[in-house]
C-alpha cells in the first residue's frame, strides 16, 4: 500500500475521528461554544461534506465556508463580459466546466450555447490551443479562471500558443488571488473565527509563507490541509491544538506537497505573464490587487483588447433575498438563507454559492439538507 | 476550490514537457512544463492537465507513520 | 471520385427512394436476421397470447458513438433489453430507428449494426422493423439510435414500489460508473489501456435467473443516466420511505474512481449500462446475492443498503461513519477544475 | 435572467436527473393523459388477449418542425398511427422519444406535445411511455420525434403483396403531395395564405371503415418519403407485376401543382402525410372509392390506375397519351433551377 | 380560364397531337427516316420526357438532347474548383440544388457537405445575400451557373449587394452562353439534323434574333418554344412545317414571353457584370467566348480573386465508357451508352447526363427506360 | 434548362424593386429588378426568384385562340 493511499484508510480514519471529536468537546466546553472555522477552499467544502464530517462535529465544530470557489466569486460583470464575448460572430469559448451555468445579470454561458454560441468545455487549457489549431478560422477564448493553482497553467498555456505561433487564441483574464480575500474576509470586524483551513493547492503554489500576515495581522490559528479524510482530519486536529494550547500560526500540515516558498517555476510564470489589479468579488466587493489581468506584453493573447471587450456595466451584487454575502464571508450558514432549498435549488439556484457543485450552498443542498429519520446502517 | 489529483509518472517526453500519467489505470497525457526535473515513477499533483508540484513521498509516510503510531496508542482518554 | 454513396451516408440514404432500399437491403437485412423484418412492410406482425406484455423505448445518442468496451448499437441493444429485463419481463422484439448524418462512413454504420446483431444475438431478440432517416451534416451528430422493445410479463411476477417494506435490502450486480467513465474518458482524451470499458450488458439473463429463483424481489432498476444515486433518490421518492446506502459496501472499480476524481466527478451518479439494483426482502437478500454472483455478470453482486421507514431521502453512510444525503442529478457531468 | 430551465431546453433537462422529472411530470404528463404513462416505470405494461399484433417505428425530423397545417408532433402521432391503420390493424398503444436541441424554447416543446396529445385524442391511442435526450447546441436541429406504435390486426384481415393481382384497382383517397409542399415552401420562404397545407392526419378511422366494409382489400399504403410514385413501384416490384397510373385521374390541388412547378418537381414524388394507396380487387372498387368519400378523409378518393401482368414497373399514362416510367425517388427532392 | 391555362388544355393538346403525329408522318415518308431534331434545352427534354412525347412520336421524329442543361455541360475543372472552394475554413457555399450531385474528379458538393463543408441550397441568389447579411463571420460564395436566363439574375444579385455594403459576399461565376454552344454542336460535320428547338428562357433574355445565325450559317429550321404541353406540340408542328415546306428561319412560338430583342434591361446587366471568354464544356471543350466571367469592377465581389482560388488542373473529360460526349452533341441516345441504366444509374451516376434530373440520361432513366407490356390503361 | 414559371403580381413594393407573386396560391416575395413597370395583375415570368419578363397576355390569347380554331377545325385529314 502506498503512503498516499493510507490518507483514505477508513479504520485509521475512525480513529482519528474519535480524537478529533474528543478535542473538539474539550475546546467547545473551554470555549462555552463550539469553535468556529472557516475552509478558506470550496474543494475543502465539498470535501467536508462527502465525509458527513460536519453531521460527526455539530456541537463541536462549526465549519464555515470561505470565498475559496473561483466560480462563485467571479461577479456579474466579468460573467456578462464573458458572455458578450460568446456572442461574438467567429468566436469559440473554451471554458472549465465549472463556469458553464454561472448566471450573470442577464445569461450564462449555458444559455449562450443554448441560444447557439459556441461554448466547448476542455479539460485542460491546452486542449483549447489544440482546437484553436484545428480550426484556423475561429477565434478561440480560453476563459482564465481560478486562483494561484490555475494561473501558471492559464500562464504556462499561453507561453505555448505563442512559441507555436498560434494566432487565433487568447485568454480571457478572470483569474483571483487568495491572500487579499482572505484579508478583505478577515478584515470584517463582525466575523467571529477561531481559525482557518488553508488552500492546500493555492499553497502549492505561493509556498506556506505567503500565508503568515495571517498570524501577524490576525493572530488567528491556520493549517494548510490537503483533501484526503486523514488530511482533513489532521488540520482540524491543529487547529483545535493551536486552539487548547492558546498558539497561532500557519501549520503545514500538506507537506508532501505544499513548500515554504511554493512553486518558484509556477510563481515565475505568473509575474511573466500576469500583473495584479483591483477586481470586485462577489459577495466581497472591489479588493485591492486581488485579481490577474495580462501584461502588456501579452495583448496579442488579450481577449479583452485583441476582441475589443468593452467592461460590462456594474450591476446589483445579489439577487434581492440571498445571503450569498454573509455566507461567502462565512457569516451565516446556507441552511439560514430563507430562499435555501425552496427558492433556490441546484435546479434554479438565485445566487452564486449554489451555482457550483463547490459553492457552499449547493454543498449544503447536496449533502446536508436533510437530517436523517433514522440511524446509520 | 482547485482539484487536484495524484497521478503516476508512467512516460516523460522531455522534447514537449509532456508526460504520460496513471490514475488507477486512467491515463492521460499532461503538461510537465511547471515542474524542473520529472521522471518516471515520480507522482505528481496534477490540475487541469498540468503537474503542479511533485508529491515528496517521503513526507507522507512520515506523517501517516506518524499518526499510525499515536492512534494505535491505547492510552485511553488520549485526545491530543 | 468514390462512388456516389457507397462509402458515405447521403441524404439520398434516407429519402425512402433508391439509395434507402440499398442500404436496408444491402446492410441492415444482411445483419439482422428476422423473417418478420424481411417482409418490409409498413409495420411487424406476429402472435401472441393471452398475458402481460411490457414495453418501453429509449433513444441512445452517445458522444463518442465508439467507446472502449461498447458502441451506440451494442447500447441501443443492450438498454432498451434492459429496461424491459428489470420490469420483469422476457424482451422478444424490437424495432430499430436509425437517425443519420450525412457523411457518416457506412463503414462506422456497418459496425454498430453489426454490435447491434451480436447483441441481439446475446439477449436472444428479435430486431423485427426499423426506420432510417438522414438529415443534412451539422442537424445531427453521426448516429442516433431509437430501441423499442416489447416482452412478455412473466407469469406471477408482481414488480413495483407498492412491494418495497422497511427493511428491505438493497442489491446491486456489481462495480459502478464504468460505462460513463468510459464515454466520458474516451471524449475527453483520457486512455484507460483497456482497463475500464463499458459495462454495457444485456442484462435479461440475470434478471430471469433472479425471478426465478427468488420470490422476494420487489423491485429492480438499471442503473442507467444519472448513476445509483439518482435510481435510488426516485425509488424513496416514490415509495415514500428512505434508503440508506452504505459507501465501504458500494463497489466501485479504483480504475473509475482515479478517472472520476480527475475529472471531478462522483461515481454515484455516473451511468452504468449492465448494473442494476435489485430491492429484495431481507430473507432472501444473502440468497439473492448468491444467485447474482452464481451469473457472470453478477460476480459482483453485493448488499450496499437498505431501506427504512422515512420520507422519501437517500443516505449515504460514509466511510468516516457520518451521513450525507443524495439527491437527483442536477446537471450533467462535465469536467471541472474546482 | 430567464429562471434556468424554465424557458429553454438545457442540456440537464437531459441527464435523467431533478430537470427531467420536471419536465416530465410539468410536461409531458400534464398534456399525455394515460394511468400506464404515470407509472413512469422503466417499461409500460399491458394486457393482451391472443391475437396478431402489429408494431411500427419511425423518426421524425422534419426541418421545420412547424409547418402549414401541423408540427413534428401531430406528424409524429399520425406516421406511426397510419403505418398501423394500413398494416391492417387498431391501432392502440404508442411510445415517444423524444431527442431535444438544447436551446429549444420550452413554450415550442409544449406545443408539439399538445399537438401529440390532440392527435392521439383523434387516432384513439395512447402514449404509454417515453423518453427524453438532450443534445448539445448543433448536435441536432431543434428536435427529433420517435414514436412506436403496437396495435391489434383486424381478426380476419389479411393484406399482402401476395394478393394482389392483374386486374386489381389502385385506389388514393384524395390530392398528393400537399405535405411536401408545405414542408417545402416553409423552408425556403413561400406562403400559401392557408390554401395549402399538410395533409397530415390519422387515417386509421377510414382504413378501419374500408376494412369493415370490403373484403376485397388486397393492400393499402401509406404515401409518405417518396410518395405515390416510390410507393407504387415499391409495391410493383415486390409482386413483380405492372403498376399503370392515369396522369389524368391523380388528384392534384392546384396549389401543389404552382408551388411544385416553382421548385422544380415532381408532386408524384413529394411526400404526404394523410394520404394512402388501396388496392383492391375490380369488382368493388367503385364501392371502396364510395366508402372512402364518405369519410371526411377521402372525399376525393378515386381509382387512379390498375394492376397488369409485367416485370415490376410502374407506368404513368400522361395527359397527352403518352406513357412514361416511373421509379423510386433518386435523392431528396431540392429546389431547382433547371 | 386563363389564357395561359389554355397551353396544357388536355383535349386541345390531343388534338394537336394528333396533327403533329399525321404532319411527322408525311415528313417522315417523304424524308424516308424519321426527322430528327435537337431540344437544346434541358427543360425542354424533362417536358418532353414527362408528356411521354417520344413514345408517340416513335419512328416518325427522334428527338435529341442537346447542351442546354447548364449542370451537365459544367467542367470537372469547375466543379473541382467550387470543391476547392467548399474546403475552405469559414466559408459557406450557396448554390441552387442543381448543383449538389455533379461530380468533379474527385469529389462533388454533395460529399464536400457530407464531409463538414457548408453548402447550402437557396432557391434565390438573393437569400444567399441575405444569409450573409445574417452571418457576417462566413463569406458566403454563390456559384453562378446557369445560361443566359440565370446570369442577370446573379448580376442583380451582385449589385443590390454591392449597393448594401455587403462585404462578406461573392460569386464564383460559371455561367455559359448558348449560342455559341450551339455553334460548336452545329459546326461538327458528322451532325446529322433537321431542326432545333431553341430555349425558350434564354431567348427571353436575349431575344429571338440572337439565333438567326442558325438559319445564316447552318440553314436549318429553328423554333422557339416554351414549355406547356401545346407549346412543344405548336414548336414541333412548326419545325415540321418548315421541314415539309423546304423552308429554314427563326421561329418564335413563345411570343408571349420573347421578343426580337429580349430583356434589355437585363443584357445591360449582363454586361456591365460580366465579360465573354473561352471555357470548357463538359462534352464539348473549350468553346470560344462562351463563357461568363466578373469584371475586373467587380474583383471584390469575385470569389476567383477574393478568395484566390487558382485553376484547378485539367481532367479527362469523361470517364471511361460514359458516351455523353455523343449524347450532348446529340449523336447519340442515352439508351445507345453501353454503361445506361446498368452500371449507371440516377443513384450512381457514371457521366453528367446521369446527374442532373434534366440531363438527358436521367431523363431516359427516369422516364423511358422500358417499354410497356401492355398498354396504357 | 431554365425552369421558369408563372406568377400573378398582387403586390407591388417599388421601394426595393420586389413584389408578391401568386402561382394557384403559393405566395412568393420575388425581385422585379430587371423589368421595367410592373404592376398589380400583371403576370411574370419567373426564375430563381427574378421575375424575368411579362407575360403578354394577348399574344397568349392571339396564339391559342388560332389554334383552337384550326384544331376543332373538321376538316378530315387536315395536318397543316
Ligand atoms: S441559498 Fe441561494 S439565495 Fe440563499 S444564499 Fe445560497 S445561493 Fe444565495
Ligand atoms: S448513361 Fe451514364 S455513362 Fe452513359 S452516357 Fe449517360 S451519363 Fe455517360
Ligand atoms: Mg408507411
Ligand atoms: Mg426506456
Ligand atoms: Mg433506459
Ligand atoms: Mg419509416
Ligand atoms: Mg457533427
Ligand atoms: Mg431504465
Ligand atoms: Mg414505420
Ligand atoms: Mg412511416
Ligand atoms: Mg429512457
Ligand atoms: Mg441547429
Amino acid at each position: 500500500m502506498s503512503p498516499l493511499d493510507r490518507f483514505c484508510d477508513t479504520e485509521l480514519s475512525r480513529k482519528l475521528m474519535g480524537r478529533v471529536a474528543a478535542l473538539a468537546d474539550e475546546v467547545a466546553e473551554r470555549l462555552g461554544r463550539p469553535a468556529v472555522f472557516i475552509e478558506v477552499c470550496g474543494t475543502h467544502t465539498v470535501a467536508i461534506s462527502r465525509l458527513g464530517l460536519r453531521s460527526l462535529l455539530a456541537g463541536r465544530v462549526e465549519l464555515r465556508s470561505g470565498p475559496g470557489c473561483p466560480v462563485c466569486v467571479t461577479d456579474h460583470q466579468e460573467i456578462d463580459m464573458m458572455v458578450n464575448l460568446a456572442r461574438l460572430p467567429g468566436v469559440t469559448v473554451g471554458t472549465f466546466g465549472d463556469m458553464l451555468r454561472v448566471p450573470g445579470s442577464r445569461s450564462s454561458l449555458e444559455r449562450e450555447r443554448a441560444g447557439g454560441a459556441d461554448v466547448r468545455i476542455f479539460y485542460s487549457p491546452l486542449d483549447a490551443v489544440a482546437f484553436a489549431e484545428a480550426n484556423p478560422e475561429r477565434e478561440v477564448v480560453f476563459l482564465g479562471i481560478g486562483f494561484e493553482t490555475t494561473a501558471p497553467v492559464v500562464a504556462s498555456t499561453l507561453m505555448r500558443a505563442r512559441l507555436q505561433g498560434v494566432k487565433n487564441f487568447s485568454i480571457f483574464s478572470a483569474h483571483k488571488l487568495i491572500p487579499p480575500a482572505i484579508r478583505a474576509v478577515l478584515s470584517d470586524p463582525e466575523l467571529k473565527l477561531d481559525g482557518l483551513i488553508l488552500p492546500g493547492h493555492v499553497s502549492a503554489i505561493t509556498g506556506r509563507r505567503a500565508f503568515d500576515f495571517i498570524v501577524k495581522e490576525y493572530g488567528l490559528p491556520s493549517v494548510i490541509s490537503g483533501f484526503e479524510p486523514m488530511d482533513i482530519l489532521i488540520a482540524l486536529h491543529e487547529l483545535l491544538l493551536q486552539l487548547h494550547r492558546g498558539e497561532a500560526r500557519v501549520a503545514n500540515k500538506y507537506t508532501r506537497v505544499v513548500r515554504e516558498e511554493g512553486n518558484l517555476d509556477a510563481r515565475k510564470r505568473i509575474a511573466e505573464c500576469f500583473e495584479e489589479v483591483d477586481v470586485p468579488w462577489r459577495g466581497l466587493g472591489v479588493i485591492p490587487e486581488s485579481g490577474l489581468s495580462l501584461r502588456e506584453t501579452f495583448r496579442d493573447f488579450d481577449a479583452r483588447f485583441k476582441l475589443n471587450i468593452e467592461p460590462a456595466p456594474p450591476t446589483p451584487l445579489y439577487p434581492p433575498g440571498c445571503a450569498c454575502k454573509e455566507i461567502l464571508r462565512g457569516k451565516l450558514l446556507p441552511t439560514e438563507c430563507r430562499l435555501f432549498s425552496n427558492v433556490c435549488t441546484p435546479v434554479h439556484p438565485v445566487g452564486p454559492c449554489m451555482v457550483s457543485s463547490e459553492g457552499a450552498c449547493a454543498a449544503y443542498y447536496r449533502f446536508e439538507r436533510f437530517s436523517p429519520v433514522g440511524g446509520g446502517i | 476550490m482547485c482539484l487536484g489529483i495524484v497521478g503516476k509518472v508512467i512516460k516523460v517526453t522531455a522534447a514537449d514537457d509532456t508526460a504520460i500519467i496513471d490514475v488507477h489505470g486512467a491515463r492521460r497525457e499532461i503538461s510537465i512544463a511547471l515542474l524542473g526535473q520529472v521522471k518516471v515513477g515520480d507522482y505528481v499533483l496534477v490540475h487541469a492537465g498540468f503537474a503542479i508540484e511533485k508529491i515528496d513521498l517521503k513526507e507522507a509516510e512520515q506523517m501517516v507513520k506518524m499518526w499510525e503510531e499515536q492512534l494505535n496508542d491505547v492510552t485511553p482518554g488520549q485526545v491530543l | 471520385m468514390k462512388e456516389n454513396g457507397r462509402d458515405i451516408v447521403l441524404l439520398a440514404h434516407g429519402d425512402g427512394g433508391a439509395l434507402t432500399h440499398e442500404l436496408i437491403n444491402n446492410l441492415f437485412l444482411r445483419h439482422f436476421e428476422s423473417n418478420i423484418l424481411k417482409t418490409l412492410t409498413d409495420a411487424a406482425v406476429f402472435s401472441v397470447n393471452e398475458g402481460r406484455m411490457a414495453i418501453t423505448t429509449d433513444s441512445f445518442v452517445v458522444d463518442p458513438p465508439f467507446f472502449p468496451g461498447g458502441d451506440v448499437g451494442k447500447l441501443a441493444v443492450c438498454g432498451t433489453v434492459n429496461d424491459l429485463a428489470v420490469s420483469g419481463a422476457r424482451p422478444v422484439y424490437l424495432t430499430a430507428s436509425f437517425i443519420l448524418e450525412e457523411g457518416l462512413p457506412l463503414a462506422d454504420l456497418e459496425s454498430i449494426v453489426q454490435s447491434m446483431a451480436g447483441a441481439c444475438g446475446v439477449a436472444g431478440v428479435e430486431i423485427v422493423t426499423g426506420d432510417t432517416k438522414v438529415v443534412e451534416k451539422g442537424h445531427l451528430d453521426k448516429i442516433f439510435i431509437n430501441t423499442t422493445g416489447v416482452g412478455y410479463i412473466f407469469p406471477g411476477v408482481d414488480l413495483g414500489y407498492h412491494r418495497i417494506k422497511p427493511g428491505d435490502k438493497v442489491l446491486v450486480n456489481g462495480s459502478l460508473g464504468q460505462h460513463g467513465i468510459a464515454v466520458l474518458c474516451k471524449r475527453y482524451g483520457f486512455d484507460f489501456a483497456g482497463q475500464v470499458m463499458s459495462d454495457c450488458a444485456p442484462l435479461n439473463g440475470i434478471t430471469s435467473l433472479l425471478l426465478k429463483e427468488i420470490r422476494g424481489i420487489k423491485i429492480m432498476r438499471d442503473l442507467t443516466r444519472g448513476g445509483l444515486a439518482t435510481t435510488a433518490k426516485e425509488i424513496a421518492s416514490a415509495c415514500g420511505l428512505d434508503i440508506w446506502l452504505d459507501e465501504n459496501c458500494i463497489p466501485v472499480d479504483a480504475g473509475v474512481k482515479g478517472a472520476a476524481e480527475m475529472l471531478g466527478l462522483d461515481p454515484l451518479y455516473l451511468a452504468n449500462e449492465g448494473k442494476f439494483m435489485v430491492i429484495v426482502s431481507p430473507e432472501e437478500a444473502e440468497k439473492a446475492v448468491a444467485v447474482m454472483q452464481g451469473h457472470e455478470l453478477g460476480r459482483d453482486a453485493s448488499i450496499i443498503g437498505e431501506v427504512k421507514p422515512g420520507k422519501g431521502n437517500v443516505y449515504l453512510s460514509t466511510s468516516l461513519g457520518g451521513t450525507k444525503l443524495l439527491d437527483l442529478m442536477a446537471g450533467s457531468p462535465l469536467p471541472r477544475i474546482c
